[in-house]
């Protein structure tokens, strides 16, 4: 062995031992505890970030839920049954498994249904529109039309009809809610998904009074009540003028959607039954009834497309 | 009677356009176009011709190829890149030089951001100074005036005043021997001294800053600050040492001062919003450009200021916001 | 020239209806009148379905500090109590009222004279102000007592009266100042003496001479209250602009003008006051302009409240074939409307009608960062920044960038070459920024 | 995966240092293994240099070293044929570049014209002053004597045709070739050894 | 005036980022606010200085005299390693928030061309231990000031509707482009 | 994955320098010349490759808290390696790359694959890596030189192409911000496109 060998030997090592040991010394002085699960939990999750859980970001969700040690009330969405067990398996627990749901659009006002009466010459938002007047057709609950929740959607499963105006929820929802959030009249709701994603819910949230309502829809929810005498669960509620739904009690029996007068009650993915429509709302909105037929068969198209 | 419409307040405009602005800023600058062609003659007008179309047509070809924006070409913006363009070359420059400015000021500097209003910097400016980095032969060999109907030959390249100088004193000669190769202070301030097409003639330029104040198009706090600061700061050294610096009249009538002032620092688009930030802006410019003509490399140095400048821009909007009503 | 420094925009004027006296407009057959006309809380309906009632007769009580009383604008049988749409389309509860004759309270001194002498003192006056349902009519319906309630420990060095009617088209404020001039500085000198204040500045812009003139030879008689001629120039009439403008003091921001030892009234709203102080009348007529470029007939015409607007169209001699759009109030700050079924409140103080052209609004480009709206904007603000950030939805600069001190005058969005709807979006980070400054103080 | 080295104290010492001591192992053993053809191309563009300027010459190649005004010192290097001095080369320098420092090697034959120069660092601008290596520029020194040669840009009044748009790196050029011929005067007496 | 000279080359007229191309990483990765990148520079400018300190004592007092040079990459890098972990475990400690600014970033700091490469150059130019401080503390300043520049161009972009093909680093490698083009005139200053 | 993949996703759709964003210093500092480009990438290919071999020959003796130093020193080892050779048999190139060979140290490729990959590879797999990746950024690095000089100087590997002397500003700094620039863009659709 030559001088250079050993000095580089030697001094490399040294340095290597002195940058060790003080590395060592710091590391033990300076400690400090990080959870290890909550990387490992948001390597888990999909880092889509929507915010969908209620927490900032997946890394948020992963924190919260490392510290809490149990799984209530923690649910990924986008992720659903499938990751939330992945996280469980991390965390050793056993995850709740929550029942599918998707996002449903509670307004018919399609330009046929409630035809325009102003025109619209503001910013292309909901939230701005929604304060500065009622809607182009004039019904002070129903969609604008501006697309706030397409906006908000991380995951293209909402879009605006063109032909309708109204906004459409495909298959790739995973009920985030974003678009819940954003919406500024409160229109779509998150619902189950439904045996065989088979959904019966009120397409109207007008609270006005039967007269001016429908005044300015031919779909709106009149508050006739005729629904909810002849549910047989128990599962619609009256209040403030209109129908309700409880998703949790709806059995799907459909026995609603049949006596509604206005064809405001929607149900999506049933097998097609014969026409029978009641003289009064044929007199009322020809047009309306082709529509609510037409809805629940794109619906079922967009399902099968995926 | 067709349907009410309906929007938020206010609900009337002001008949002040983007269009109106921009070919307002065209207008501005016939006056030195005119002494352009005066003093260099037909290549003046071939140099503005050949930018001015090269610019427009890649707004055009960008528009609508690779952004696919709405066609704003006909807005003059791009009318005004391609003139300044040509105002900051020598006249005898080649055509495919022209172009490749103009596709760079087009295509890098304005529309890589996206187009009209969304660029950091100043387009014309990242045009000239790309050619003057690129080409540096090209666009260092100035034609001598050569006044329109006047018998001098063609092809005789002189440097610029600021040239001669940066020469002069960088070969050790003192300030006086320099400044008996310049042309007079007098023939600075009405036209005819070597250079770019668009920096003979103070006078043309300061009639268009005239015309753009007066119609509301630019304000006055740009140009003033630059060109104050330009003076006071040059003059702090000529006063110092009257025989290694010169005078800061001479400063503020030679090179691409007032071009620079009037015209490029003034581009909203690239400068700040606020009135104390434009102040500083100014201010910057005009340091910069005396420092770098003084101890740089360049004889002029109003373009690299004026686009460290903008790329401060930014930062200086956020520093330095508009008087608040109401708010210490 | 006095005015303020900051900002501001000179639109066309088009104070086409300046030249016409105000008339009295005849009696509706049925008027609907809102219960929630005010600032603050909705007043509650004390009249039922089938009533008779009187004009001047209380009709819905104020429900809360920030609320007004309302009074009916004619007599005749209360026709139902509902909802109807307001100028926005949404439906509001109101009181409709079949008219039938015009029989008014006999405690409201109906007589022309004009009555000079002050007898009550300063609580008594504010008291008769609430009362009568007073609001400001300067078109934010602020009801006037509160804005006299001063606090222990401030005080009012000047009283400032709005006079400027700085909006375009309207001339409402400006006929009262010629034809009841008196009367309106005799409401001045009852607001001083609520006040307890010494000092009233009138501020007029000096593109109403007459006015002005007017004024400056009725003042003489009256102690401490001098008229100033105000350059013209938008939004002088906003209210911290023209204390500005007046006495070159400025209201911090989020404070109020009491702040600074200033309280600001509408000439309208003085008016107002002396009727309600000096005849016992309460609020329920006011003067409203009718104008439009293709209205045959601009006008100022007297109206009770709840007149439908198209009442007061038809009596401008009707509706223009090329109407576009309808605004409730001027073109910079007024609300378009939905219907010509809507009401007279009393908050409107013109019907405007726009032609189809000028109405829709021009197609807008990107922002070239031109600054005009910076330079114009009357708080010191930039729109284009709180637009954008906005429109990106980072609310965070949006409140960072002081978005709530905007007073909403529009004069960005009038000066912007690009057309760009900055108002729009600012009001959207308004509503927003409002928001989340609401739920961050509950928490 | 086999078990993980755990982090302890003797661990992370022990890995670090024979990681660390195994590097030095390994680099000295390169070092030692490259250390000749390092000198050995080191020393051959030094001599490839010197051949380039000067005439053929058979053995000796001496180097000195002359102190010139007060300055820094330059390297000779003196080549001989047959037992005669048949040219010098000068290892010379000049911090004017447009970047700085520009070293050349300016062969001279005694009587002082110059034979050929060759660049041997400088860091110009590639394409403007990098110029200065290329025959157009070069070759005009080629056979000049300094005496009747003004060693300055036309611009400054001299003799050499400056590359288009690089004067400062043209000056520089000249500005070192003039300080190799100053010394080399300036040795003249002395240059027997 | 000879460290007056130093400076101001170091920061304007051989910028790290723009001329040298030094720290390319860190200057786009954390150029994205005005706020992180000044901590990010303050960092930087903690370590760089540390760095060559340091790197030049092992030059000077075991590498020149053992004759072993040739290891002075592999030295450097230890050390700077070594330094860069030190610093990251105690800022961790110390001041959580700035850990948390600067977050993934502490670790790059040795993956940071800027900080060996100022460390070698200071070698390389033969400067004395004075000058070498005084040389990275201006480099480091110069390094920051180019990416606080940046981050408020980056910041102002993302108020942009940059076309979709330049969004993202495309678009600030133009602009870093065009900002070392401005640079260019502070060429010759000193 | 095959060793195929690991080989060739270096080049485009994982493409270190053009689609991962790493070691832009070398990839701006060296590429005045397709010449040079090709030098520094397979400089930097051979230290990824040897890097990569030990780490993953080794990576089961080093504990985590001195995990990161160990791999530098194994990188710095075969930079220094390369350092010498090139010295040794290459001055000329060593010369024109100057500071960045010893910088390739602090490549983040490097450290990065060493980190990402090797430690948790087995050792061929981790060789393909290395080439895979070290080829990809000498793919990037010549594209980018070739560009630079062609557009610079109008030659492609020193082969005069135009004659004249081209755009000065892409052998600088500026040119080859922007160059990268475009060149980053235009991969980016590319990608998207086969996407
Ligand atoms: C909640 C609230 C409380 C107010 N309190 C007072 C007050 O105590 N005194 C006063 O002079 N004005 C008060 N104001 C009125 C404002 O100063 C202002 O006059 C009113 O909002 C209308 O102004 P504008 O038309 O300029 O928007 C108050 C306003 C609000 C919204
Ligand atoms: C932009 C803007 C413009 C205004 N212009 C006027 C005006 O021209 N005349 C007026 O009386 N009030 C105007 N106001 C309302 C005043 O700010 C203030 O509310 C009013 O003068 C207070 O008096 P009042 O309570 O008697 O209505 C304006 C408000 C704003 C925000
Ligand atoms: C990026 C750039 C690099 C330059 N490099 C050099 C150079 O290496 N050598 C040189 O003499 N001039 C160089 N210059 C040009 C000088 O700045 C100066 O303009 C020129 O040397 C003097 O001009 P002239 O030769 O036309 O008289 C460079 C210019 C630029 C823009
Ligand atoms: C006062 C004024 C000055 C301008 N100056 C320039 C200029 O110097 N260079 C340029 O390319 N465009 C200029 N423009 C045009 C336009 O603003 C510029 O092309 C934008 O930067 C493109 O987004 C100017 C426009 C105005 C109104
Ligand atoms: S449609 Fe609504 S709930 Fe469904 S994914 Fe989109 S935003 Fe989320
Ligand atoms: S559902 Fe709501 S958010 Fe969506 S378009 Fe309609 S109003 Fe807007
Ligand atoms: S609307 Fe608001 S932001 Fe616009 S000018 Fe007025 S105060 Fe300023
Ligand atoms: S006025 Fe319009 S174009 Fe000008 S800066 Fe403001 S928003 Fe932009
Ligand atoms: S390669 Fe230089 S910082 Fe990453």
């Amino acid at each position: 062995m030559n001088e250079v060998l050993i000095y580089a030997v030697v001094s490399l090592g040294t340095i290597g031992l002195v940058s060790a040991v003080i590395l060592f010394f710091v590391a033990q002085k300076f400690k400090v505890f990080e959870d290890p699960r909550i990387n490992e939990v948001e390597e888990v999750l999909p880092s889509a970030n929507c915010g969908g859980c209620g927490y900032a970001g997946c890394h948020a969700f992963a924190e919260n839920i490392v510290k809490a040690e149990n799984m209530e009330g923690f649910n990924c969405p986008v992720g659903g049954a499938e990751v939330m067990q992945k996280v469980a398996a991390v965390l050793g627990l056993v995850a709740e498994i929550a029942e599918p749901m998707i996002a449903v659009v509670r307004c018919n006002g399609s330009f046929s249904n409630s035809p325009k009466k102003v025109q619209y010459d503001g910013i292309a938002t909901c939230a701005s529109a929604s304060v500065l007047y009622a809607g182009e057709g004039g019904c002070s609950f129903g969609c604008l039309g501006l697309g706030d929740c397409v906006t908000a959607c991380n995951f293209d499963a909402i879009y605006i009809n063109p032909e309708t105006g109204l906004p459409e929820v495909n298959s790739k929802c995973v009920a985030c809610g974003a678009c819940v959030e954003a919406c500024p009249r409160d229109i779509i709701e998150l619902r189950y998904l439904g045996k065989k994603e088979r959904r019966i819910y009120v397409s109207c949230v007008n609270e006005e009074k039967g007269a001016p309502a429908k005044k300015n829809c031919a779909v709106a929810c009149i508050g006739c009540a005729k629904c909810f005498d002849v549910c047989p669960f128990d599962a619609i509620v009256m209040k403030n003028n209109r129908a309700y739904i409880d998703y949790e009690k709806c059995k799907l029996c459909r026995k609603c959607v049949e006596v509604c007068p206005t064809n405001a009650i929607h149900e999506i993915n049933f097998p097609l039954r014969k026409l029978v429509v009641k003289e009064e709302s044929v007199k009322a909105t020809t047009q309306e009834t082709a529509m609510k037929v037409a809805t629940p068969e794109k619906q079922e198209n967009n399902t099968k497309e995926s | 009677m067709s349907l009410l419409s309906i929007s938020a307040s206010p609900h009337i405009q002001g008949d002040y356009s983007v269009k109106k602005i921009m070919w307002g800023v065209v207008y501005a600058l016939i006056p030195a176009s005119l002494v352009a062609i005066y003093f260099f003659g037909l290549d003046a007008i071939r140099v503005m011709l050949i930018a001015v179309a090269a610019s427009l047509f890649f707004e055009w070809l960008i528009q609508k190829y690779l952004i696919k924006g709405t066609d704003t070409y006909m807005d003059g913006s791009a009318v005004i890149t391609g003139l300044l363009l040509a105002f900051n070359v020598p006249s005898n420059l080649p055509w495919w030089i022209v172009v490749i400015g103009a596709l760079v000021a087009i295509g890098i500097g304005k529309m890589s951001f996206g187009g009209l209003g969304k660029n950091v910097f100043n387009p014309a400016l990242v045009g000239r100074v790309f050619m003057l980095i690129s080409f540096p032969v090209q666009m260092t060999s100035w034609p001598t005036s050569k006044p329109l109907f006047s018998e001098i030959a063609d092809a005789i390249t002189g440097p610029t005043p600021l040239g001669i100088v940066k020469e002069g004193l960088d070969a050790g000669l003192s300030v006086n021997q320099v400044m008996a190769e310049v042309p007079s202070f007098m023939q600075q301030f009405v036209g005819g001294i070597g250079g770019s097409l668009g920096e003979v003639s103070a006078l043309a330029l300061i009639l268009g800053g005239i015309f753009m104040l007066w119609k509301k198009i630019i304000t006055w706090e740009i140009p003033l600050s630059v060109l104050l600061s330009a003076f006071l700061f040059s003059g702090l050294f000529w006063l110092i040492d009257p025989t290694h610096y010169v005078n800061p009249i001479f400063h503020l009538l030679t090179g691409g001062m007032m071009l620079g002032a009037i015209f490029m620092a003034t581009d909203m688009v690239s400068s700040p919003m606020a009135r104390n930030g434009q102040l500083v802006f100014g201010v910057g410019i005009g340091l910069l450009t005396v420092t770098i003509r003084i101890w740089g490399a360049y004889p002029e140095g109003m373009s690299f200021a004026i686009l460290i400048m903008n790329g401060l821009t930014p930062l200086i909007n956020t520093m330095f916001k508009p008087k608040r009503f109401g708010r210490k | 020239m006095k005015t303020f420094q900051l900002g501001g925009v000179h639109p066309p004027e088009n104070k086409l209806s300046s030249e016409a006296k105000i008339e009295k407009l005849a009696l509706p057959k049925q008027v609907t009148v809102p219960v929630g006309q005010q600032l603050g809380a909705p007043s509650i309906p004390i009249v039922a379905k089938g009533d008779l009632v009187k004009v001047g007769q209380l009709i819905a009580k104020a429900s809360g500090f920030i609320s007004a009383h309302i009074h009916s604008p004619v007599s005749g049988k209360v026709f139902k109590i509902d909802e109807t749409y307001d100028t926005s389309g949404f439906r509001r509860p109101s009181i409709i009222i079949n008219v039938e004759g015009d029989e008014w309270m006999e405690s409201i001194d109906r007589n022309d004279e004009i009555r000079r002498e002050i007898k009550l003192d300063s609580k008594q006056i504010i008291d008769k102000i609430n009362e009568m349902g007073i609001v400001g009519l300067g078109g934010a319906t602020f009801p006037s007592f509160v804005k006299l309630l001063v606090p222990d420990g401030k005080k009012i060095d000047f009283l400032i009266i709005n006079g400027v009617e700085c909006e375009p088209y309207l001339t409402s404020d400006h006929r009262l100042m010629l034809e009841k001039g008196e009367e309106m500085l005799i409401g001045v000198s009852i607001l001083m003496k609520a006040l307890k204040t010494e000092k009233a500045l009138i501020g007029i812009e000096n593109n109403k001479p007459d006015a002005i003139e007017n004024l400056e030879k009725l003042a003489n008689k009256f102690t401490g209250i001098s008229v100033h001629p105000l350059k013209v120039k938008y939004p002088q009439g906003g209210e911290k602009q023209l204390i500005k403008a007046l006495t070159g003091r400025e209201v911090p921001a989020g404070k109020l003008p009491l702040e600074v030892g200033c309280v600001v009234n509408n000439v309208g709203t003085a008016f107002a006051v002396y009727e309600a102080v000096q005849k016992n009348k309460p609020l329920f007529e006011r003067v409203v302009t009718v104008t439009g470029k293709s209205v045959k007939k601009p006008s100022n015409f007297l109206v009770r409240i709840g007149t439908p607007i198209k009442e007061l169209i038809e009596a401008a001699h009707g509706f223009p074939e090329d109407t576009g759009k309808i605004i409730s109030g001027g073109p910079m700050m007024g609300k378009a409307v939905l219907s010509t079924e809507i009401p007279v409140v009393k908050g409107t103080s013109g019907i405007l009608l726009m032609p189809d052209v000028e109405s829709k609004r021009k197609e807008s480009n990107t922002c070239i960062r031109c600054a005009k709206c910076v330079s114009v904007c009357p708080m010191g603000l930039e729109p284009f920044l709180l637009a954008k950030t906005a429109k990106l939805g980072k609310f965070d600069i949006v409140e960072k960038e002081l978005v709530m001190d905007c007073i909403e005058c529009g004069s960005c969005a009038y000066t912007c070459p690009s057309n760009l709807p900055l108002l729009d979006f600012i009001r959207l980070g308004k509503n927003k920024v409002g928001q989340i400054i609401r739920n961050r103080n509950q928490k | 995966m086999a078990a993980k080295t755990q982090s302890t104290f003797l661990n992370m010492v022990v890995v670090l240092f024979v990681v660390t001591a195994f590097a030095g192992l390994a680099l000295g053993s390169v070092y030692n293994l490259t250390k000749e053809p390092i000198e050995i191309a080191k020393q051959a563009k030094l001599n490839d240099a010197i051949k380039a300027v000067v005439p053929d010459f058979d053995q000796i190649v001496k180097k000195k070293v002359f102190p010139i005004d007060g300055n820094d010192s330059l390297q000779f290097y003196v080549a001989s044929k047959n037992g005669q001095v048949i040219g010098t080369a000068v290892e010379t320098y000049t911090m004017k570049g447009f970047s700085g420092l520009v070293k050349l090697m300016v062969g001279f034959l005694p009587d002082g014209t110059i034979n050929n120069i060759s660049v041997l660092e400088q860091k110009e601008t590639p394409g403007l002053g990098t110029k200065m290596t290329e025959p157009k520029f070069k070759d005009q020194f080629l056979g000049i004597h300094p005496a009747d040669f003004s060693l300055k840009v036309k611009k400054d009044k001299g003799n050499v045709d400056a590359i288009t748009a690089a004067t400062i790196s043209s000056r520089a050029f000249c500005d070192a070739v003039q300080r190799a011929y100053d010394t080399f005067e300036k040795d003249k007496g002395g240059n027997q050894e | 005036m000879e460290y007056v000279i130093i400076i101001i080359a170091a920061i304007f007229v051989n910028n790290v980022v723009f001329a040298q191309f030094l720290g390319i990483c860190p200057f786009i990765g954390v150029s994205g606010k005005i706020s992180t990148s000044l901590g990010m520079g303050g960092a930087v400018l903690f370590v760089m200085t540390l760095a060559t300190l340091v790197t030049w004592l092992a030059q000077h007092y075991i590498l020149i005299p053992l004759g072993i040079t040739f290891l002075q990459t592999i030295t450097f890098i230890l050390v700077i390693a070594a330094l860069v972990q030190m610093v990251e475990i105690m800022l961790k400690k110390l001041s959580p928030s700035l850990y948390a600014a600067l977050g993934v970033f502490l670790p790059l700091i040795t993956t940071n061309c800027a900080v060996l490469g100022v460390a070698i150059l200071t070698v390389q130019k033969d400067m004395n231990l004075m000058q070498g401080v005084v040389f990275t503390m201006a480099t480091a300043i110069g390094f920051t000031m180019a990416l606080v520049i940046f981050a408020g161009i980056r910041e102002h972009l993302d108020n942009m509707e940059v076309p979709k093909g330049m969004r993202g680093v495309p678009i600030a490698l133009v602009t870093a482009g065009i900002l070392a083009l401005a640079f260019m005139g502070f060429t010759g200053l000193v | 994955m095959s060793q195929i993949k690991n080989l060739t996703k270096g080049f485009i759709k994982e493409n270190p320098t053009l689609v991962l964003l790493l070691g832009m210093c070398p990839t701006l500092g060296v590429t005045t010349s397709a010449l040079n480009g090709l030098g520094m990438g397979l400089a930097t290919t051979f230290v990824l490759i040897g890097s990569n071999l030990v780490v993953s020959a080794v990576k089961d003796f080093i504990p985590d808290k001195v995990r990161i130093p160990s791999y530098i020193v194994i990188i710095a080892t075969f930079v220094t390696v390369v350092e010498l050779v090139m010295q040794a048999y290459l001055p000329a190139l060593y010369n024109q790359l100057g500071l960045f060979i010893p910088l390739i140290v602090v490549n983040c490729i490097v450290l990065g694959r060493a980190e990402a990959f090797a430690s948790k590879n087995s050792i061929g797999a981790s060789v393909m890596d290395g080439l895979g990746m070290g080829l990809g950024f000498a793919f990037a690095l010549t594209l980018l030189g070739s560009i630079r000089e062609l557009l610079g100087n109008g030659a492609i590997f020193n082969f005069k192409l135009i004659q004249s002397d081209g755009m000065l500003v892409f052998v600088l700094a500026p040119g080859a911000f922007i160059a990268l620039g475009y060149l980053i863009a235009i991969i980016n659709r590319l990608n998207k496109r086969n996407a």
